[in-house]
């Protein structure tokens, strides 16, 4: 039945160190120097280290639910790296790895899920957003301050991260169009784990690929090994060369794995195999950067070692200071609401209570005890 | 007769009203093999098949808008939105469309439909897994609101929303979905929507709650040593102001407890409707105890939040000293 | 820096009468049967013959706010002719001409803009939804009600109509998603006509064609000449047999043009160029239509008064029954709230009011004068 | 000084805001060349060009989303929503986000945002182009809710409400958009939100209303001969009680006047809050005219449902029978 061809197209994947180990040197060579290198692998461990201390923590109770970050630590990394440090990183929640790359204190990832929101109060000059626990919500906010700083021509773009789940909502294509037609200096990293919780991603995109999202909007798309660091600082640095010198906004899809639960509250054997853990298991970005240094030299097993001593030690201050912190007086419940607290607040605040007075706040019996402290 | 959680006892609902009647079906995000993050439709997928058990994708306007087609077609879905906090965004669906599909249509197209929601604080879930909404939808025209506070009426109820020939929002208070087990009979058996519950008679002052509050306000009944009414309001709209009215004729002091902030919640409803009804009755103002009127604050100070059976206790003593 | 090509599609244009009157009789012979072409094109002549009446009853106060179809007739029409009478039509605002084919009474549609939700109630066996008046949120409506006839095993397809702007919004890409990922029988039709009220097509979409917004989800998509009666029947005849035999979804895009303002609230001269205008008046549907006909010896000067005159009485009618209909009583504010209405709406229908009455309703005034009808 | 309409009030706000700060972008859709379908945006395209009054996609979650990192970034977004039945896709982003954001984060991330809404009925309008829904966002915590009832006071709230460090919804009632001018004052001037505008004063009744309402509310009185004082709430969050119970301790008797439905309405607030700080000035229950619980109806019958200065008048003579 056609009559005339108006358009046509087609989606690269990118990879740079397979699982096998296999490295192509053209597109690899001069990505990131050793000792970069070695400073992110050292990031990988400290991640991955957290991410089993958490899981210990909220099964002692000392802690709520917790998402690991485990398997996908190479995607969140590989594009901090790629980034200017005062580019925006606007994360979902498995992002850890990033975000520590980025300085974000190790105590203030713990003080979010130990339900306390001064794991939130980012220092500014992190250009961090929060985590973001409704689900692609965020990609939104990345699209307004990468425009604020294309308005205020700063040469700072967003880079917004979230999973494959995420790019079913509507506020995730309303943020893809108003990139491409505003012409946004924004990077829309998809972390393609597989799975949305126990939902499979055949669920969320029966396409091909997940990158092909990004056609709609007649954007920049393409599709990496979420796996291989090196596929990721590859396109996430050229896409955010793209956004910072031509406000052209990319898709990239990450092809990676969530190798633990969900999060604590999840029992992942409910729906899936053990047989394709198993698998992803074997492309785990650590092994494979592990193995990759260690054939160049730049690392060994005593290294390994010290390594995951410091790792201990540094998740265990972290956890230390996190759990040190006193806990927030109740007038914090009401002190962030507005700059300043209206009179009913204000009320509130002073009495701990919602009821009504009698006639006059003097008639009030005394604030109940909690007020202490 | 078996010895059930609210958890169970929706399950039980939900098994035996899809083994009654195959127009319903149940949909949302991870419902299906997993059996829901609550457990709440555990076993379903294995038993009706994924025809009937459906995994959508993550979008909740999706999960209500294609309900409200589902229904328009004559289907009864049951979608469940996984936190009462994603309820945001399928807002739209549910207040321009399913709610007014009858009026705009003038009948010609209904929307059967029942949304599922766990709802309100308590269980130390990260940000916007603790709230209670309840009022937002029962401002909205043509939804009813619904929102047990025992397995047993959770089982009755949710028949009761399933058979409704409009829409209905069934909120599912989360801090008690496992917190104690009540008979519960298998045989078939409804609980009106806009019946309230009387759970315990008194003399000096009406009690008014729904949701886990009940739990906080029969702790602060049982402390206060006062002869004390409890109204479990189970469904929020339209709400059993009879059985509220009759009750504050009678003792002349109420006090109404919720999780949601204070400001516009629907307590402020009802202690409006008690003094527009029983206003030569009353002895003292009606007493809102309610969430403060800021965000939900994380789990580290929810407790601080969430009206407990201290805070109950003292609006009674001061209404009682009125 | 590509690596791999995991994705490759192509978009085709369809068009069989164009805008010159040039026809392929490859595509076009045996698309549409002669007698079916007459009827198609006095539904468009009614249609056509609405629009003018409908602006001047809003002009004369006699009618609210209107949006005209003058241009898109072709579409609505070449989309209601491909379908079965017993598939769902779940529309915008601006399928007059669609809706006539099915059986629509012309007297509804003028009911709704005359403000009287009468003209929604749609009897059941037109399969019609009532106009949405939110952009973007009927899709869902459709993708639902496809799935129930596939769940009952109907045959039954849903065909939904929207416009540009419509394909910003969240839930859009909802529908589309979930349609495609599930296998829901339904066809997406955009009427591509480059305004949404006054923001031009570009800031919609940027892409180079509307209709590779389907293939973000992997989707079937085409683009075709929304004028051209033939090439629209033929894309959704396609699209419906696919939705139908195969479960499988359509993204069409039929390229057309809004010859009017927005609606009768809307002077489209502050936001275009007359010679946009102009250029796509030389396009018009049914001036098209009009010239086939013609050529082909089916039509003639004579048979055009002829229509003229009969879809002007055919209006009138119409109107007269909008008009002539009662007034609705006011407890029509409260009928259609619920199938039963609870104890404190049947109070407010008695009394017609929200204020109390006292302690018990005897002692209540009585009820405001305006209760008479 | 000139004598304006409520559309050109607020322009000149904007113009003047805009000349002012730079931080100040206006977006939403056909704000831009067309100048708004209200024309409240008209000539800030010409004035101050595509770079800070732009042409958004047709995506309100999209509109108050990037909004939100807009202001975020420190930018002073003045996004617009058509209608407010169109707030129902940004609901989530809202409530979810901008009124959170300064909570979850404890004041690292600000969201000085002000979505401005045309609300409320009467003005023959297609569904969903005439509801009140000001009690949903006032039940939010963490923003600050809205709507001037006149020319002058909208200039003075709007400048307020763009230089409010939190979220704000300002809400501007298209019934009165161009009902009447008021003389408006070319200087800068600013109304503080939460202070309410007392109208006339009166000894014998309380009259409480806000937005297009209040002018039925003067009809009534006008008509009802009686001493009555009339307050124009101007903020629906944070309110004025401070006046509203300074006016009924005086007069005893208090009716409330809003177009939204019954049910949870802002009245419901106010009428609690009477109850609670005046019980025992108060010689009769507070009432509600309000909007039925019905769905706001297509408008042929709008006037209907709209409160008029005849149910009005009702309210008034039954409360001071009382
Ligand atoms: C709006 C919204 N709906 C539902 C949830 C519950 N939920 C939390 S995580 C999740 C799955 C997310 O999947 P994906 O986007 O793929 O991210 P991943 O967890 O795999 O990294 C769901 C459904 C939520 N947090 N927000
Ligand atoms: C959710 C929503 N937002 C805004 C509007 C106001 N509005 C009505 S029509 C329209 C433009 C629609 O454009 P398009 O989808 O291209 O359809 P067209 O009118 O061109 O046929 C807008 C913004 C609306 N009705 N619904
Ligand atoms: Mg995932
Ligand atoms: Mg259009």
């Amino acid at each position: 039945m056609p009559t005339k061809t108006v358009f046509k197209t087609e989606i690269e994947y990118v990879s740079i160190l397979d699982e096998h180990g296999q490295y192509d040197p053209k597109l690899g060579d001069g990505l990131v120097p050793d000792e970069d290198l070695i400073r992110l692998y050292e990031h990988m461990t400290a991640c991955r280290h957290l991410d089993e201390v958490a899981f210990k923590l909220q099964r002692s109770g000392r802690m709520g639910t917790y998402p690991q970050n485990m398997g996908q630590e190479a995607t969140s990394l590989g594009a901090a790296y790629a980034l200017e440090k005062t580019d925006w990183m606007v994360p979902c929640y498995r992002e850890n790895a990033g975000l520590f790359w980025r300085g974000m204190p190790m105590e203030m990832v713990l003080l979010h899920w130990m339900g306390d929101e001064r794991g939130n109060a980012i220092p500014r000059e992190l250009f961090c957003t929060p985590l973001a626990i409704p689900i692609g919500t965020q990609m939104l906010h990345a699209a307004g301050l990468a425009w604020a700083a294309k308005y205020r021509d700063e040469k700072r773009i967003a880079c917004t991260f979230f999973g494959d789940g995420a790019t079913s909502e509507g506020d995730f294509h309303e943020a893809m169009n108003f990139s491409a037609n505003l012409d946004l200096p924004v990077v829309f990293l998809c972390q393609n784990n597989f799975w949305a919780i126990s939902v499979p991603g055949r669920i969320q995109c029966s396409a091909p690929t997940l990158a092909q999202r990004g056609l709609a909007y007649g954007m920049d798309c393409i599709q990496c090994d979420g796996n291989d660091l090196f596929a990721v600082v590859k396109v996430v640095r050229e896409a955010a060369r793209r956004a910072r010198e031509e406000n052209r906004p990319t898709f990239i899809e990450a092809v990676t794995y969530r190798l633990g639960d969900h999060t604590t509250a999840d029992d992942a054997r409910r729906y899936r195999d053990q047989a394709e853990v198993d698998l992803w298991k074997a492309r785990d970005p650590l092994i494979r950067l592990r193995g990759f240094m260690k054939e160049k030299g730049l690392w060994n097993d005593s290294k390994e070692a010290e390594l995951q001593e410091k790792a201990e030690r540094e998740v265990a201050e972290a956890v230390q200071r996190a759990e040190g912190i006193e806990t927030p007086p109740s007038t914090d419940v009401f002190d962030h609401t507005f700059a300043e607290l209206d009179p009913q607040l204000t009320l509130q605040r002073a009495t701990r209570r919602t009821t009504s007075i009698g006639q006059s706040p003097d008639a009030a019996a005394p604030a109940p005890a909690v007020d202490g402290h | 007769m078996a010895n059930l959680t609210l958890v169970q006892a929706i399950n039980l609902a939900l098994v035996q009203e899809m083994e009654r009647d195959d127009r319903v079906v149940v949909l949302g995000e991870d419902v299906g093999p997993n059996g829901g993050v609550f457990r709440v439709t555990e076993g379903l997928h294995k038993r009706f098949g994924g025809h009937r058990v459906i995994d959508t994708p993550l979008a909740e306007s999706g999960i209500i808008g294609t309900s409200v087609g589902l229904a328009m077609a004559g289907l009864r879905p049951i979608p469940e939105i996984q936190f009462e906090g994603f309820l945001g965004p399928a807002y739209d669906q549910i207040c321009s469309h399913a709610a007014r599909m009858r009026t705009r249509t003038r009948g010609a197209f209904t929307v059967p439909l029942t949304v599922r929601v766990p709802v309100g604080g308590g269980i130390h879930a990260p940000e916007l897994h603790s709230d209670s909404p309840e009022a937002i939808y029962a401002h909205q025209p043509g939804l009813k609101v619904v929102m047990p506070a025992s397995p047993y009426d959770a089982k009755g109820l949710l028949l009761s929303a399933i058979r409704d020939p409009d829409p209905v929002i069934f909120f599912e208070p989360k801090r008690i979905y496992r917190a104690f087990r009540e008979e519960v009979p298998e045989d078939e058996y409804t609980i009106p929507i806009g019946k309230a519950r009387m759970v315990c008679e008194g003399e000096e002052l009406t009690m008014v709650s729904w949701g886990a509050s009940v739990v906080q306000c029969m702790q602060a009944i049982e402390k206060s040593g006062r002869s004390i009414e409890l109204i479990d309001l189970r469904t929020i709209y339209p709400f059993d102001m009879e059985m509220v009215a009759a009750s504050v004729r009678k003792t002349g002091r109420a006090v109404v407890v919720h999780e949601a902030p204070k400001t516009c919640g629907f307590g402020a409803e009802i202690a409006s409707r008690i003094m527009e009804e029983c206003f030569l009755h009353l002895e003292a103002p009606v007493q809102r105890v309610a969430g403060f009127d800021t965000i939900m604050p994380y789990y580290k100070l929810e407790l601080e939040y969430l009206p407990d059976a201290e805070r109950i206790g003292l609006a009674v003593d001061e209404a009682l000293a009125y």
